[in-house]
């Protein structure tokens, strides 16, 4: 499972828009644009590439409230997605999710989920419906290294594990859940061992390698596809650059911590390959990098112009019928 | 929630023959028929499979209808809630069994805010066709945390619907409800009411989740309640009768919706009212109710609106001990009597 | 539980002396100096160490304190508050702190079989001297999940406290209390408060927990409501004053015990009520203080209470939209209009 | 940790005063004298005994609602009990709890707790507060191998391991949760596999075993003591030969299955090597029976004549001040 060298091309614009995406979610937050709790992905945007590359388009994904990154490489329209920041709604939830509850339930883009742990057994139950069904579809659940701790990722993997559902968890170790280092909130510190309790394959891969985990990740989705196999997890090691949401006090790390992790940023490892490989020049990633930022402004100018929810629709969608 | 105005109609007119049922039938039956009708039902919960369910409600099923679709679970409230949320967006339409309802505490979380506002949450792209049964009730020893009759709690939130139904017909046919529309249902059964009979239609029927019911016509008090509290007040009812007191029995069959009209139309005949739960007092059915009729029949009231309820302490084991803190018809026919 | 007849009084003299604290500074003062008279209390939650937690209340904390004391937790709200139960029952008064309360959602069972009930489960054996500290709230774009203000819930089970301060003076003396006393309190701080300041006494003091507060006096008619609802509530209070209608504002202060005696005497002298709460209507607050006015004061009622709620809806991201639904001073002077 | 002749005497004499404890038991609820549910502990009866001679009378024991043999293990007094299960005054939790409610403050049984699951966390603060106080006790903490797949196993034990606590967690795998068979809910069959998302030593005993179990869990107890440690986890193989509680249709497994288990039923393996050791004499044994048939017998009178509490006590212990 290698990228062709269009793929690789569209794989850096993929990480350059998140990132982008985030920068203008962050300033938009800063004007007061964005409310609520902003969760950022930057620093991890290998991995939201990487699960693209290594499933079916109707694979489903679902993910917890940093969403942002997945739901781009899902290929929710950056329009919607930032109008759903905005509230406006032509969001992707109709403004009234917010940037921790983006979905699009035609791209199997599930959620956007701000429970810690909550999505887990959702992710396990989609995998149980395309089971009963007969669907071959393989269920992706992202998940922080915080929340294997909680009940919920105890109870959806091992229900998963009883029932060998088509589900690929992986934790996206970014090395803390909020500010507290793994070390600190797991008696386990390779999250991996977690998965010995419900008798499935582990491994830990390099979140800043977005080819190796289009490997590693995709030779899993079609082993986890087979029916006859069960669920697997990974623990994909990153981080975040930037503070857990906006208006973190970041009292628990150094910003020579910080410094030193941004030398393995995702993005410049991945140019750095393309020019090596001879897959792209400085001058064409910089001309992605325009085209990404027109892209990101044009996302940004269809939110604002989009209309806010009329307050007599308050009552809508409270009930399906 | 649009409620179609002829229901009431729909539900008598379906009723041209009957046969005697249990509640345990009535809601097994809902479920078996369901199931034969649409493939797309499933049933998982704990040891309602080759155990045939603790109250037995799915007795026989899992013979018939295999493991796929009759699947028993670890002891894991919050996955088999949310494992049937998930599934219920994806196309399927589960019935998650929560062994009872002092359980789905451990399942809060799942039930209000996943099931009851995944639809709203996401602009209403995901309809999450869920019921979760239970069993609910105390006065059988089993001690404060097993004793809990806590739906109200449930029915607080907007996005899900809580049935209480109190007799089999009532329980058939809202089961029937549920498994045929779009939204979650917390479906509440009362443990200690399988045994009872009563007519239920042999034609396939549904009963509205969100219509009150009168289970017996009077013109001097009105005596609000729902699940196993109606059985008691309809004895009650007797009571006063033999004193020459006529009671309107309205059974609320659903939390949410709560229907207001049927409580008013009642009440602004009677002008009194005595509301019988089983969960404790502190922001519970009867302060709701008191309050709707306070806001919407002021005028009609004659006396204060009573409650009888639970007393407020965890529920002991001890048999004696445990019977004084609920609900009796004497306790009732007591609050009605000091209002009339 | 019985409540010294004459706490009134001691609050009332304990104040001499004061100075402007605000909601933050006087609950992270209650801790602080608690912590330091007993060495039996410690902290447990996330991100309440090294972080200093999420609203900055035990910020310094971790560095004075120290790491025994001071107690960062894995996200596992279940067992923060059983392993907090577990350490109360054996000669500890730890401090369990919710992020929010709707995380207490997945503590429900923790908090309401274990921490309520295991002192009378066990005939009096155990005593479970644990405050929970939690925040609650809406109004903040934080969306369904993450907006609710359940404390009713968790009031309606006996054998738990939940305190629901709205000052930074009932805050400290609140939690102070909680601290010294034996039993489970549920202490639920309100997330938009915490830069509220007040005046708080210099001498150490206690607030009770069971006892409401006249924060504004008035003839006309009877605002009740608590936490963040009291400053609505007195906003509307000085509006109505300029259009010449005289409200009384009690705050409850806690919702169990909840102190009915204060709501029904300020009620006797105004004839009217509305009541303002955050929560959804459907059995809350509004409906428990509807009921007990009709039940003890019906020949005093000139209207029917009038509540004004959360509207019933989960709460939606978008600004104003959210606002919509939430309660605000123009809507409790309707209200009030709508009855004088 | 090997017994003295003394102790297995008095073990054995634990062990038929549990089994005929909970044969009563089994009696007075059939005869409508005992009402909610009622869980017997026969065929475990060896895990009790083993807990009394590998800890310290004031280590803190917690377990479950099957918690007869051990509440009795722990020197609870059966007349006690037994009006407990009489819902009397006089009984341990002056009949405010019954049959799984049952605890003694002195003696550091900290009950009997009815949801599944809901006492780990109890138990890792027990621990908690000892550790805090600097009390050298060690906590054992005893639950089914059905609530090894629920959420507060997993948040009580990574706490527990996170902070080293001293705790000794032990899983009577007893085949069932109810009528689920281990692998039917569980991922892993080897319950001691979950342990290692934990961090925590574990092994697998043999719940008939009495001797064995005295050694192994012994030596556990005095391990985890040290504060440097943390805790440990037992899988105790065992069986139970009765229904899951009193009207178990019990079609989960067979009557085959149930006699082949009896084989090795604890008393008699331990009676068998009493004699073959020389330690007792079958009349000796015997002769122990007799006083435990009086001992019990005397216990349900005592219970029959206690009073049960007065109505208007209800409230009593609702709160504490
Ligand atoms: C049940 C629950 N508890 C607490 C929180 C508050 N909270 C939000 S994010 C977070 C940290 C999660 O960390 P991790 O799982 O590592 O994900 P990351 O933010 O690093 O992506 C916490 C504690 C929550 N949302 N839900
Ligand atoms: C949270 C919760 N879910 C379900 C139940 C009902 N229940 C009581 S015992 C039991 C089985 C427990 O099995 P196991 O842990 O193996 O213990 P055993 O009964 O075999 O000793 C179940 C499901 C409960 N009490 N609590
Ligand atoms: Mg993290
Ligand atoms: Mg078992």
């Amino acid at each position: 499972m290698s990228l062709t060298p269009e793929q690789r091309l569209e794989a850096y614009h993929l990480m350059r828009t998140i990132r982008r995406f985030e920068e203008r979610c962050a300033e938009l937050y800063s004007a007061g644009d964005i409310g609520g709790f902003l969760h950022l992905y930057i620093g991890q945007e290998a991995l939201a590439a990487a699960v693209k590359y290594a499933t079916r388009p109707d694979d489903n994904v679902i993910t917890a409230y940093r969403d942002h990154g997945i739901a781009l490489a899902k290929g929710l329209e950056a329009g919607r997605l930032m109008a759903e920041m905005l509230g406006r709604t032509t969001g992707v939830s109709k403004g009234r999710g917010g940037s921790m509850h983006l979905a699009d339930v035609e791209k199997r883009m599930w959620g956007g989920w701000a429970i810690v742990g909550g999505h887990l057994p959702l992710a396990t139950g989609l995998a149980l419906a395309d089971d009963y069904n007969g669907d071959d579809r393989v269920t992706i659940c992202l998940m922080g290294d915080g929340s294997t701790n909680i009940g919920y990722f105890h109870e959806a993997l091992n229900m998963a594990g009883v029932w060998k559902l088509p589900v690929v968890w992986i934790i996206e170790n970014n090395e803390y859940g909020m500010g507290t280092s793994v070390k600190r909130a797991s008696a386990v510190e390779e999250l991996t061992e977690k998965a010995r309790a419900y008798n499935m394959p582990a491994k830990r891969i390099d979140g800043n390698d977005l080819q190796g985990m289009v490997q590693e990740i995709g030779e899993a989705v079609e082993h986890v596809r087979d029916p006859e196999n069960g669920p697997v997890l990974f623990e994909a090691v990153t981080y975040r650059f930037r503070g857990h949401s906006m208006g973190d006090p970041e009292r628990y790390r150094t910003k020579e911590e910080i410094t030193e992790a941004q030398r393995r940023d995702p993005i410049f490892l991945w140019a750095e390959k393309l020019i090596e490989d001879g897959v792209a020049t400085q001058e064409a990633l910089d001309h992605i990098g325009t085209q990404v930022e027109e892209e990101v402004a044009a996302a940004v100018k269809f939110a604002k112009e989009s209309p806010l929810p009329e307050l007599e629709d308050l009552y809508d969608h409270v009930y399906a019928d | 929630m649009s409620m179609p105005t002829n229901v009431l109609d729909t539900v008598a007119h379906a009723t041209g023959q009957t046969e005697t049922k249990t509640y345990r039938e009535a809601i097994s039956d809902a479920l078996w028929e369901e199931m034969e009708r649409d493939e797309s039902i499933f049933i998982m919960g704990e040891e309602i499979g080759v155990w045939g369910g603790t109250y037995a409600v799915t007795r026989g099923f899992y013979d018939h209808f295999g493991p796929e679709r009759i699947r028993d679970t670890p002891i894991s409230e919050m996955a088999i809630v949310g494992a049937a949320v998930g599934a219920a967006m994806n196309g399927t339409r589960p019935v998650a069994e929560l062994m009872t309802i002092n359980f789905a505490f451990l399942a809060l979380d799942a039930i209000i805010n996943h099931a009851a506002k995944a639809h709203y949450m996401f602009g209403g792209q995901f309809t999450v066709p869920v019921v979760i049964r239970t069993t609910t009730g105390g006065g059988r020893q089993l001690g404060a945390t097993h004793s809990h009759s806590p739906e109200h709690i449930f029915a607080h939130f907007p996005g899900i619907q809580v049935a209480v139904p109190a007799s089999p017909f009532d329980a058939k046919g809202m089961l029937k409800t549920a498994l045929r529309r779009n939204n979650p249902v917390l479906f509440v059964e009362h443990s200690t009411l399988y045994q009872r009979r009563g007519p239920v239609p042999v034609d396939d029927y549904e009963v509205p989740i969100g219509l009150a019911d009168i289970k017996r016509e009077g013109t001097d008090v009105t005596i609000v309640s729902y699940s196993k509290m109606v059985e008691i007040s309809l004895k009650a009812a007797e009571q006063l009768e033999a004193e020459g007191i006529s009671s309107e029995v309205v059974d609320l069959r659903s939390l949410r919706p709560l229907d207001k009209d049927t409580v008013l139309e009642s009440f602004k005949k009677t002008n009194r009212c005595v509301v019988v739960e089983e969960a404790h007092q502190l922001y519970g059915v009867g302060s709701e109710i008191s309050a709707v009729i306070m806001e919407e029949a002021f005028d009609w009231m004659d006396a204060p609106v009573q409650r009888v309820s639970t007393a407020d302490a965890p529920l002991p084991y001890s048999a004696e001990l445990e019977q004084s803190a609920l609900a009796n018809p004497s306790k009732v026919v007591a609050a009605v009597k000091a209002i009339i």
